[in-house]
């Protein structure tokens, strides 16, 4: 039962992480893109570990893929605000 | 039935040849360096596939990592230097297509050789498993990659120690104390982030060196994570680098060579030869050395990301001719 | 706790220990830098006593003993490699001092020393080494010290040379790795004595052929040469007498090895490396022709000689005789020598009379008289004329040849001898001549004590000739040239 | 079909292409990023040959080798960039 | 008496230790320069003279050091060498002097006399040799001694021609060093005895052994002129005086004449190369040399030049003395490798005398040269005559016995020869001393000639020499006489 629970919030997950995959490539442009790809990816990254550590024997796995996902998730946050900054900056050098 | 993991196997293999095509082929720099580090992580978990998480540690944390800062870092510089964002970079005498398609003809043949004797040579040929295996008791340490790098094959790991300050001493030399491109500005968002990461990434580096006697990990991979915070202390201008540090820094690059040869030098005598460990203290001396061999590593890499040294700045002298 | 000490760890670990000092203490380099030579060259010394009195050494490091673990070995060749590399670096870093002693230099200063005892610290450990996995390590070691030194000038033309070389080595130890790879899948293990174990196989071949020419590619073999006359012509001096003169034998010598424990399997291979010899010779002899400027003639030189070695190799390997390998070892340590003269006499010439322009040379206001007399005594050496060591080693080469029928390498080394006597004489007549636009012409300086050091190598070149004897039966012993390990 | 002999072709693979690069590229960095994949091709060798069917386990001496031969990569990576990162300062400065 | 086994070595030591320290001398001591040269040049002819007594006496030396596996390095003393030697030994005294004086104000003069010195060594050891191996070892320093010396004053314009002198003589050393190679490969030693080493060679292969014949007669025929390899020499003679004297009378073409001699001796052995045939077209290959140089003699106005071509000529009486394979045309041989070099030295310093003096370099200047110069001159004069062969001069000893050795040979043809040549020598030499002696001088140079400036150093050495013309032809036969030593040398090479 547990099992079934967790296999499907992990090909749930798996759905999000595709979805945000064909973002990235059929968006029209780079901010929208990040949009998919983070949106998408967060609640992805969120649903896959939520179902692993159901998964897991030890609560202490359990514990480190909680790290994981909370690592994952603030990195991936700054790096989509960096990269949209940075696009942000391009923009303004060009029409300077 | 075939085993589900071969598909994926031979998707992630495809994978990984495809992402090293495509980081050859892009035209702008800066998506190969990104379709690398892809390239790179990939083929990590490929080495886990292989069950070598040590190598796929170490690929990811350095040869992925750290080459992929290195490379951005270049790239920045050589946009900068050559004042505009464009990516192409080299006033290179075009090389006639003929030539490189004869070249790309030959690399192919030498590759379809390599192919062949691959797919002639033993699958699961002899190798030193039954020597480590028993080995490993006398070795000082539960966790056989870590036995072979730190006694069986210590030579080797020092002489890698030893190319890697070989390569802080030439980088320092190369890059003379010239301005560089201003590192960007990052923001307020990305210093949170690396404030938070920080501690995090100090008790990874330590664990993961401290994990090596045992289990996957070790000195080169915790000393590369610990390079992270070298890195992200750069990036964020929370350590500039001043001339005066330069007597630390330089202790700091030869502290793992050199502990490493005085303890593999000391340890002879008494019927032992030059790194032959004692028994009783196998364990404290490798330790010993995986620390500080940490240590160097961690500032080594740091410093290799920043590239010159730190000199007071002054006009130099050039003799072009 | 006082340890043992053996001159075999302690010529690796003692330039270690200098190349740290050195680091740490840049004002002091210079002083750690040559005293350390010293102690190395007397423990090759002490090590090349032990050999004579009880053939071939092995420490396996660690106590574990090949394959688990990595021994080190030392037989007469690779004592006589160690001499060379020693000796030779002594009188080098001597003349360093001086031609590294102008005001705009200290950075030079500073670096030439840590980098040249990483470089000896690499290439002491090649000659030592009998595991080829760490052959490429010690490759790298090397490869990584030698481009800091080409680019010590930090000239834009010396950076560019250091860059071709950065990309040559690097090739070259990456297609070294991946025969190791080879080696290791199909013989499970990487000492040399599971080289000669190890069954002949597809995987042998691709192992024996990768590590071939990246070995090639880094000794600079016509024509994966590309990158040597740039980055030798662009270096510094000293740095020019290290790399032109030691550093492409190490390459060459585990070539050598390599050759001798995994035979090439077919005469037309062997047949193939004499013909890029010989391509090397003539090519390289060509380009020394053309050169305008004296460093980069010497640099094509080298091309050449190694050109003469791989003839030796050639002539060895197809009659197959454990006395034909002589020749190239005779060549080897004639070049080495010679070579580092001629470099240090062609950096003295320059700075005397601050260009090095060929067809210049006899317009200068001075006349450097004593380098200009090394440059020749060097030449003598390079040529082959005798007594020198290089005419012994061409006197062994051709009499194998000539002895086996092999008439064609005979007849390309006398071309190349020929080539070498028309390039060579182009600078001798410059420094000949002295009224040809009847510009005043100075006295001769007469001594300079930074001439010293490559007049004493020029004279070893020649001197070594009348010890060819001695010198060949040291490099017996052990076996090195033999089956038995 | 065993991971050994998918991955084996793959590591020689790599070590073509990077091969190519390294003959054919253009751009300096792209020579260097070339001549990292061929160190990848030669690690994918090494790893594959130190394979064992399981539940043996693999011989852990060529993983030594790889991550000794990753970190002298690495070394020879920053030495190469930092020779065009000066050698591109130099010509930049000659330009203007 | 001391019995000194290394007296070999001491006497090439005396010129090639000085060499070192004559290059180190600054250029200014000029005074202490001619003393090193002139009490080495004199302990040398001392220990020369020395050593011929001792060889006499039946001493026998053989120094020995191994080079390589089998191959040695090897000295020795024999009766021919003793020959080589003294000539050398003496005219190198002589040839000091007159350097010093021709010399005193010019540039790079440490250079110069230090690589004098190493020629001479060379010289030395190339007599002394004791297998092929050493002889091409001195070779070779014989040629790069000789380079820089020929073109000490060379300029800009000579550097074309000289590309030609370099190829000569570096390619006849590298044939030469094919044919040891050969030598060493085909016998297994390089050793000279009389009676030679290549018997059974010859026996067995008889092609291989002519094939290096040639080689080795090549190599050698390259320094000894002989056609069609002696376009070089000509070119040489831009050296100055004291070079050309030197190279023409002593070093380097009676380097290759020697080594000539050695070769047919003592490497194949007179009767083995006999047996062989090659001695016939080597003999006849000396008769065109010997007509082709005089009759280009004939031609030069320029008087080195002229002398030039009369060395071509008359250097090959020696091959041919030794090609014919006659004991008597080898006392001539023999007996005129020392007499050419006294004659030729002595013409070379004349003319370099009249270069200095008058500034005559011409034959066309030399009208009245006689009364200006009259010492200088009338060594020319007596040297001319012993080269036509008038008796009782030098010149007509070493004629005389090689027209009896042709006889003795059956080879009739070398009379004619000899007396073809002596006609030319006179057509060439006779207008010269004709334009000395009996033609007005005011005729060709602007106003009176004045007294030449020239010191003792240059005028004393070629009259001495010229004494010694006379004194060898006019005492050919007293004790220890060139011809006397001849005779004894030629009864060991023809183990008789």
């Amino acid at each position: 039962m547990l099992e079934l629970f967790a296999a499907t919030l992990i090909t749930l997950g798996t759905v999000f992480f595709i979805a945000g995959t064909v973002g990235l490539l059929r968006f029209p442009d780079i901010y929208c893109r990040l949009h998919a790809l983070t949106k998408a990816d967060g609640l992805g990254l969120a649903l896959v570990a939520f179902g692993v550590a159901i998964l897991a024997a030890t609560p202490g796995a359990a514990f480190r893929i909680a790290l994981i996902w909370f690592f994952i998730a603030v990195s991936s946050a700054t790096c989509g605000h960096l990269i949209a900054r940075h696009a942000r900056l391009a923009e303004g050098g060009r029409h300077d | 039935m075939t085993d589900p993991l071969v598909i994926f196997d031979l998707l992630l293999a495809l994978a990984i040849v495809a992402l090293a095509i495509a980081a050859l082929s892009v035209r702008d720099l800066y998506a190969m360096i990104v379709l690398f580090v892809i390239f790179g992580l990939l083929s990590a978990l490929a080495w886990v596939r292989l069950s070598a998480p040590d190598v796929a540690l170490a690929e990811a944390a350095i040869g992925t990592g750290v080459t992929g800062a290195l490379l951005l870092k270049t790239l920045h510089h050589l946009r900068f230097a050559s004042g505009q964002r464009s990516a192409c970079m080299t006033p290179a005498i075009p090389v006639p297509t003929g030539v490189m398609l004869a070249n790309a003809a030959f690399c192919g043949l030498i590759t379809l050789g390599l192919a062949v004797a691959f797919l002639g040579a033993p699958a699961a040929g002899p190798g030193f498993d039954a020597l480590v295996a028993g080995a490993m008791p006398a070795s000082g340490v539960d966790h056989p990659v870590t036995g072979v790098l730190l006694n069986f094959r210590a030579y080797d790991t020092l002489m890698e120690v030893v190319v890697l300050l070989a390569a802080v001493v030439a980088v320092w030399q190369i890059e003379r104390g010239l301005s560089d491109a201003p590192s960007p500005e990052m923001g307020e968002v990305w210093q949170g982030f690396a404030r938070l990461a920080l501690p995090a990434i100090v008790v990874v580096g330590t664990y993961l060196l401290w994990v090596g006697a045992e289990a996957p990990g070790g000195a080169f991979q915790g000393g590369a994570v610990l390079a992270a915070v070298g890195l992200l202390l750069l990036l964020t201008r929370a350590y500039v680098p001043q001339p005066h540090h330069r007597g630390i820094a330089r202790g700091a690059f030869v502290l793992g060579t050199g502990v490493f040869a005085l303890v593999a030098l000391l340890v002879a005598g008494g019927g032992r030869v030059a790194f032959e460990y004692p028994l009783d203290h196998a364990k404290t001396l490798i330790l010993l050395i995986e620390g500080m061999v940490t240590i160097s590593i961690a500032v080594t890499l740091a410093a290799l990301f920043h590239g010159r040294e730190p000199v007071a700045l002054r006009k130099e002298v050039r003799h072009d001719t | 706790m006082t340890p043992d000490l053996d001159p075999m760890i302690l010529a690796i670990f003692l330039p270690l220990f200098g190349a740290i000092a050195a680091f740490m203490l840049p004002r002091a380099a210079a002083l750690i830098g040559l005293v350390t030579l010293a102690m190395t060259t007397g423990a090759v010394f002490w090590l090349a006593q032990r050999v004579l009195a009880s053939g071939a050494v092995i420490v396996p490091l660690g106590g574990w003993g090949a394959p688990l673990g990595i021994d080190l070995r030392a037989d007469g060749l690779s004592v006589a490699m160690l001499l060379l590399t020693s000796a030779v670096g002594f009188l080098v870093s001597v003349a360093a001092l001086d031609s590294l002693k102008g005001a705009d230099q200290a950075r030079q200063r500073q670096y030439f020393w840590p980098l040249w005892l990483l470089l000896l610290t690499g290439m002491n450990g090649v000659y030592l080494s009998t595991d080829i996995f760490n052959l490429y390590v010690m490759i790298e070691v090397i490869a990584l010290a030698a481009v800091g030194l080409t680019v010590l000038s930090g000239t834009k033309a010396a950076l560019r040379a250091g860059l071709e070389y950065m990309y040559a080595s690097i090739l070259g130890a990456l297609l070294f790795l991946m025969g190791v790879g080879f080696v290791y899948m199909q013989a499970g293990r990487l000492d040399f004595a599971g080289l000669i174990a190890a069954e002949p196989s597809a995987a042998m071949s691709a192992a024996l052929a990768l590590m071939i020419v990246g070995l090639l590619l880094k000794t600079a073999l016509f024509p994966l040469h590309f990158w040597l006359p740039a980055a030798h012509a662009n270096a510094t001096a000293p740095a020019s007498a290290l790399l032109s003169g030691l550093v492409v034998k190490a390459a060459l010598y585990i070539f050598l090895r390599l050759t001798t424990y995994m035979p090439l399997p077919d005469e037309i291979l062997i047949t193939l490396i004499g013909a890029l010899g010989a391509g090397a010779v003539l090519w390289g002899g060509l380009q020394a022709l053309r050169a305008e400027r004296l460093k980069l003639l010497v640099a094509w030189s080298t091309v050449v000689q190694i050109g003469l070695i791989f003839i030796a190799f050639a002539r060895a390997g197809q009659v197959g005789l454990a006395e034909s390998w002589k020749a190239a070892a005779l060549l080897i340590l004639a070049h080495g020598v010679a070579k580092a003269a001629m470099f240090l006499a062609a950096g003295r010439i320059k700075d005397e009379i601050g260009h090095d322009r060929i067809r210049d040379l006899d317009r200068a206001p001075v006349r450097p008289t004593l380098a200009q007399f090394t440059f020749a005594l060097a030449a003598i050496s390079l040529i082959g004329l005798p007594p020198s060591l290089g005419f012994i080693g061409k006197w062994s080469l051709m009499e194998g040849a000539m002895a086996a029928g092999y008439w064609h390498w005979v007849a390309i080394t006398m071309i190349g001898t020929f080539m070498s006597v028309a390039y060579f004489s182009r600078v001798l007549s410059a420094f000949l001549r002295f009224d040809r636009v009847r510009a005043p012409v100075g006295e001769h300086q007469g001594w300079a004590l930074a001439d010293a050091a490559p007049l004493t190598l020029a004279l070893t070149a020649i001197g070594l000739g009348l010890m060819a004897a001695p010198i060949l039966r040291f490099i017996e012993i052990g076996y090195p040239f033999g089956a038995a390990l | 079909m065993t991971p050994d002999l998918i991955y084996g072709v793959t590591g020689i693979a790599v070590f073509g292409i990077g091969l190519v690069g390294a003959l054919c590229a253009q751009e300096r960095l792209r020579r260097v990023l070339a001549l990292k994949l061929c160190s990848v091709g030669a690690g994918f060798l090494l790893v594959v040959g130190a394979w064992r069917e399981p539940p043996d386990t693999p011989d852990p001496v060529p993983h030594a080798l790889v991550i000794t031969g990753i970190v002298v990569m690495v070394s020879a990576t920053a030495v190469a960039l930092a020779l065009i990162r000066r050698l591109q300062t130099l010509e930049a400065e000659d330009d203007a | 008496m001391m019995d000194a086994p290394l007296l070999p070595l001491f006497i090439l030591m005396t010129s090639l230790l000085a060499a070192p320290i004559l290059f180190a001398l600054p250029e200014r001591s000029a005074r202490l320069r001619t003393g090193i040269n002139l009490s080495m040049a004199a302990l040398k002819v001392a220990l020369v003279g020395w050593l011929s007594l001792k060889v006499s006496q039946g001493v026998i030396y053989d120094l020995r050091f191994e080079m390589l596996p089998g191959l040695e390095f090897k000295l020795q003393a024999d009766p021919l060498a003793i020959l080589f030697i003294a000539l050398s030994a003496v005219l190198w005294l002589i040839t000091t002097v007159y350097s010093v004086g021709y010399l005193e104000h010019g540039p790079h003069r440490a250079r110069f006399f230090g690589f004098f010195s190493l020629c001479v060594a060379a010289t030395v050891g190339i007599a002394m040799s004791g297998n092929l191996f050493t002889f091409l070892l001195f070779y070779e320093l014989l040629t790069l001694a000789t380079y820089p010396l020929v073109i000490h004053r060379g300029d800009v314009f000579f550097f074309i021609d000289w590309g030609i002198y370099v190829i000569y003589t570096l390619a006849g050393g590298l044939v030469l060093l094919l044919g040891t190679l050969g030598l060493w490969v085909l016998a297994g030693t390089t050793d000279f005895v009389p009676g030679g080493v290549l018997a059974d060679v010859v026996a067995e292969t008889p092609l291989a052994a002519k094939l290096l014949f040639v080689v080795l007669i090549g190599a050698l025929g390259v320094k000894a002129a002989l056609f069609p390899f002696h376009a070089w020499l000509p070119i040489a003679m831009v050296a100055p005086a004291p070079v050309s004297a030197l190279l023409h009378a002593v070093a380097v073409v009676k380097a290759g004449a020697f080594g000539i001699m050695r070769v047919v001796y003592e490497v194949f052995g007179i009767e083995t190369a006999q047996a062989l045939g090659v001695t016939v077209p080597l003999a006849v290959l000396a008769g065109i040399t010997i007509i082709y140089g005089s009759l280009r003699a004939i031609t030069q106005d320029d008087i080195k030049k002229r002398l030039a071509y009369s060395t071509v000529s008359q250097v090959s009486y020696i091959t041919l003395g030794v090609a014919l394979a006659s004991p008597i045309a080898a006392i001539g041989a023999l007996a005129h490798l020392i007499h050419q070099g006294l004659m030729k030295i002595t013409m070379f310093m004349a003319a370099g005398n009249l270069a200095e003096g008058l500034g005559v370099k011409r034959v066309s200047q030399m009208d009245g040269v006689g009364r200006a110069m009259p010492g200088t001159m009338l060594a020319f004069s007596l040297a001319a005559l012993g080269m036509i062969g008038l008796p009782p001069l030098a010149g007509f000893v070493s004629k005389w016995y090689l027209a009896q050795g042709g006889l003795e040979a059956g080879q009739d043809w070398v009379i004619a020869l000899l007396l073809g040549s002596s006609l030319l020598n006179a057509i060439y030499f006779l207008p010269m001393l004709h334009r000395a002696w009996f033609c007005d001088a005011a005729a060709q140079r602007d106003g009176a000639p004045g007294r030449p400036r020239i010191g003792w150093m240059l005028a004393a050495p070629p009259i001495t020499t010229a004494v010694l013309v006379l004194v060898a032809g006019g005492f050919a036969n007293a004790p220890f006489s060139p011809l006397e030593w001849t005779r004894f040398i030629v009864a060991i090479e023809y183990q008789e």
